[in-house]
């Protein structure tokens, strides 16, 4: 199920490239706004991930969210989203005339609300595949669903039968044994597995015991977590034959390359974004060899 | 996309890596001036994420690795200019470049200044590397627009030389006024016409204005900080709570409404130094 | 169970500041061979803990062993040692001979070889405390063991009547809930817990699919764990009232204090020291205030 | 402690900072001399771990984080002088070093060139920056001491000049001797009384010097590369492959007997450039 850098088909998308965009680390609404149609002229993924969306709305956490680390960004966003109903309304449209396909990244709190969120976007046709977050680290049950297989498995047994559509599940890296997750994942009727998300981490505000972020702990991200994402991906696919989107740390072509040979399919850059939001551009140049170093612009 | 309003100048997409042409020392502040031959002319408040294009990172704490936030000071003809002081490793690393180094540059990000509403005069009120905004709106609002400025001791003061006809309190006595520059803020609201004041500066600096302007029924403009990742809506990271609830600063801000703000705005660790 | 910055009692052992090396991280034999006799006069660490000490001789991974990560280390050593016979023979002298007390790191393929060097090092007065390693990455069991709570306890169960000394437990960090590890050994009689071990991480060769490490998988080290130690040993003091030693990524004295604030009685310093050997005295003093930057020395 | 043996100088211990006084270029390389009044004097192929003081970090990669290991290439009164080619983020921000800049050392460690045994005449091999070593130790052993030198090219080729009458093989063509440096060592060992030869290069060069002694029957010592975290026994990771086991190269080495090497010891990744 691996692929080349050449253009992947993943779980029957066509792609114009292996790269796409991490969960959460990328407003293409907001990005809209900052860039105007230059963001769609040269978007820079070749499917687009909206950001976690729960069945009620969410605040997220209270500020600060972020904090930086060596080589690394911690955050506690917590999530914040409309809710399925201002999702449907409000973000669906927009996102459904991005030019690539769009994977809708959903979170319940109990099955049930898994189940009601994989329904309500089953009949969408402008979903091309659903991706379960049982892995996030800012939110009690993420913990602990993404980090025991047989908890996996029963969440997917109850929600695979209600869509046709590929559904996607994001292991949490902060688990004893990930392939095993990942692969009672797929025994269960996974399509597909995305890895890695932050691993649990913390900074105290300076001078003080209390926490910096407003929501205690964090997920760490970046190139700090490279090596170790590279190991869970390798682990992973030496455990399932459905396909892998990696993730963690990528900030150039090797890198995504690297994943690649690890065995993903398709490789997603999150908080490299953040340094130049075109970066999935260059990544995906370079992957494909037609990078050229780009001359002083001023 | 609905969402898209009209209410900003928007940035190439992408970070551009543009060559420093000078460096220039004012008091504690450095004036880093960039070409950007390219890119839009930035409102007055719109801010750029910086970053050396080399050794961006392996500072103090191994740090930094993400861009910084830093607003326009002015942008004459095809160049920018930013106003640093070296608070953290970010800023210290920007304040060892030189001319001809490179910086890679996104923006102009954000929401600026919006004009004075109903014939209002406008006051500028800065404190510290926070006058940075200002200077651009007061070439826009005319060179008579009053600036009332805030440093900590002679050293920094040196900075308000980069506005026009500055009034300048200093915490120390060491220059114009022996004080706070929101003392000087009450005189100005209390001796002229009705005003819109326009206020950039520490957070406690601010919720004075905030404060001080509700009293007077002055409407504010406030540009305000907050850490920030990516600086343009993507990572959810900057937020600050108004009354509209939590929203992104680089994307709704850095200039917020006054009366959208209450002193919870003011309090976090992070926003602002 | 915390102490602030002052002379730390921990488990009984009266020590002259919380910093401690990692296991593994300090080779004081050949330091001194390095270092000569500065070494003992300045010697950086409170107490000792010498390499980890297996049953039969090991002569540890192929190389290569190490491949450098952003802001950190990613190791391969697969646990060199002379065995048992070699170490009482050679190295406990040796190390006897350090003007601070001495801590063993032992680790077991089996209880019964883990009894076995906890019965050998019961009646040696040069040992002040054991630590178990059950949680080191390179070796098959480690993993599994220092991963569940239930195979601590029994390990535990096994092993606390052999001895009088304190019995410290090295955490492993890839595990789904380490707190709960850390209970279960308190619960069976573990005197203290150390963590953060090394996270599992993984590199290629460059340009191939191949593993970089002679090992195949590594353990990352250095500034870039340093917040996920953080969060670590914050969720695990929360979880024991038995000491905890703190380590990862610890580079300063501001360092060295958060993991105290969070908890632990003492710190370790591992990677730091290979910037520099002496790191430990700049971090103690630092930690005590007494430190001032020193002048270029040339 | 019963290993602390005599057998080589002990270097102060803890990292210490010493200012750049000096960098020179020679062709693709770079000298880099810094001060260090109160650091033993080095014996001939002992090494130095070296950090940048600052910005060590940033570079490509976000490396470099650890420090890494340099032969000295000569000591005088009271200064130690290094051989630089940038291969990747360390040496690359060595390369940036001027003089004012600090530099942070550990050293000298590990153990050096022995002195060639039964009356044999010393030759010196050296490969690219590998000649680095070789320099003091002619010093030391007399500047008749012939040296023959292999180079990529004739930018590297100045590195030569480092040397005393040195004869030079370059793959080009475009200096001395066309071809491989143990053609001229071949050639030597041929000609002259019996001989013991001192080597230092890449890996390659390194095995053929070996095998080429064996085969003439002369004793090598050879200064070998590999990846090194700490320098000083700490880590375990440096390990190479010997007669004896794998042993930890920069305490047994960086100098090793060619009778307890084999062709494995230099076909590891990470073990040299
Ligand atoms: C819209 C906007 C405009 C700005 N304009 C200017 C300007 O014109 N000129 C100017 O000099 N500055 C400006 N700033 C502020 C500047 O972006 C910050 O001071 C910047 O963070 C400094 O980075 P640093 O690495 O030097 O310091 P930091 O180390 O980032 O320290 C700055 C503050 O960040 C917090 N902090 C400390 N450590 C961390 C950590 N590890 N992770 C996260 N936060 C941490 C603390 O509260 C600290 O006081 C602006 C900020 C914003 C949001
Ligand atoms: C005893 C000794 C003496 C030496 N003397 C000299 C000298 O006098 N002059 C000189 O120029 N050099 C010398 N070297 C070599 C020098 O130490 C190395 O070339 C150094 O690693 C270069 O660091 P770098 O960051 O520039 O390059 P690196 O990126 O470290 O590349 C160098 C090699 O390291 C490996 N590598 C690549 N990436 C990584 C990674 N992430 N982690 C681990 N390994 C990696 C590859 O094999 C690569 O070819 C000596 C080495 C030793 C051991
Ligand atoms: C600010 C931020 C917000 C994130 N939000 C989400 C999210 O909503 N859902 C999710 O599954 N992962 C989320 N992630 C995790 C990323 O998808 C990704 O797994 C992780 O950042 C590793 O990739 P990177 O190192 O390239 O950033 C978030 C990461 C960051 C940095
Ligand atoms: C080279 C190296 C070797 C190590 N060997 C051991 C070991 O033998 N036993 C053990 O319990 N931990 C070992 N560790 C883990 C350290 O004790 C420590 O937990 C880890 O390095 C985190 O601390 P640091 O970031 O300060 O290095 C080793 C770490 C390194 C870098
Ligand atoms: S800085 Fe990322 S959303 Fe505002
Ligand atoms: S480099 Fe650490 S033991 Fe040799």
């Amino acid at each position: 199920m691996t692929c080349a850098a050449g253009a992947p088909d993943f779980c029957g998308l066509r792609l114009a490239h292996p790269i796409i965009n991490a969960y959460g680390t990328f407003d293409a609404i907001a990005a809209r706004r900052a860039f105007g149609d230059a963001l769609l002229e040269a978007f820079p993924f070749s499917a687009y991930v909206s950001k976690t969306v729960t069945v009620a709305p969410r605040q997220g956490n209270p500020p600060p969210r972020l904090w930086e680390v060596p080589a690394g960004l911690m955050n506690s966003i917590g999530l914040p989203n409309r809710g399925l109903e201002g999702y449907l309304v409000h973000d669906l449209p927009q996102l459904a005339a991005l030019p690539v396909p769009l994977i809708v990244n959903v979170m319940g709190f109990s099955r049930d609300e898994v189940a009601t969120l994989v329904g309500a976007f089953a009949p969408r046709e402008e979903v091309s595949a659903l991706e379960l977050n049982v892995s996030c680290p800012n939110v009690e049950t993420g913990m602990v669903m993404g980090a025991d297989p047989g908890e996996v498995a029963r969440l997917l047994q109850h929600v695979r039968p209600l869509t046709d559509k590929p559904l996607i599940v994001k292991l949490t890296p902060n688990a004893s044994d990930v392939p095993a997750v990942a692969r009672a994942a797929q025994d269960a009727g996974a399509s597909a597995v995305s890895l890695i998300n932050t691993l649990r981490g913390m900074a105290l505000r300076p001078g003080s015991a209390e926490p910096w972020l407003g929501g205690g702990a964090g997920g760490v991200s970046g190139p700090a977590v490279r090596a170790i994402a590279l190991a869970q991906v390798s682990s992973v696919a030496a455990a399932v034959s459905v396909p892998i989107i990696a993730m963690g740390g990528v900030q150039t072509g090797a890198h995504a390359r690297e994943f690649l040979l690890a065995g993903a399919s398709l490789v997603a850059v999150g908080t490299e974004s953040f340094r130049d939001p075109a970066a999935a551009r260059r990544i995906a140049a370079e992957l494909s060899g037609s990078y050229g170093a780009p001359a002083l612009a001023g | 996309m609905t969402e898209t309003l009209a209410d900003r100048v928007v940035a190439p997409f992408g970070a551009r890596v543009v060559p420093v042409l000078e460096r220039a020392e004012h008091g504690a502040y450095l004036v880093l001036t960039c070409a950007d031959r390219h890119g839009p002319e930035p409102e007055p408040g719109q801010f750029y994420m910086l970053m050396a294009a080399r050794r961006w990172g392996g500072g103090a704490g191994e740090r930094p690795y993400l861009p910084r936030a830093f607003s326009v000071l002015r942008a004459p003809a095809g160049t920018l200019q930013f106003l640093l002081e070296a608070v953290g490793p970010a800023t210290r690393r920007l304040c060892e470049l030189d001319a001809g180094d490179g910086l890679s540059i996104v923006g102009p990000l954000g929401r600026g200044f919006r004009p004075p509403r109903d014939g209002r005069r406008p006051v500028l009120c800065g404190g510290g590397v926070g006058i940075a905004p200002l200077a651009l709106w007061q070439d826009v609002l005319g060179p008579g627009t009053p600036a009332l400025l805030g440093f900590r001791d002679a050293a920094h003061a040196a900075g308000s030389a980069l506005l026009r006809d500055a009034r300048v309190a200093c915490d120390d006595g060491s220059h114009g006024h022996h004080g706070l520059v929101t003392e000087l803020l009450a005189a100005e609201l209390d001796a002229g016409a009705p005003a819109e004041v326009f206020a950039c500066g520490p957070p406690p600096m601010l919720e004075a204005v905030r404060a001080l302007c509700a009293q007077h029924g002055a409407p504010c403009q406030l540009a305000l900080e907050s850490g920030m990742a990516c600086g343009y809506g993507a990572c959810f990271g900057c937020v600050v709570p108004t009354t509209r609830g939590l929203i992104r600063l680089c994307l709704e801000g850095p200039v917020l409404e006054g009366s959208e703000l209450g002193p919870e705005a003011f309090a976090m660790p992070g926003h602002g130094s």
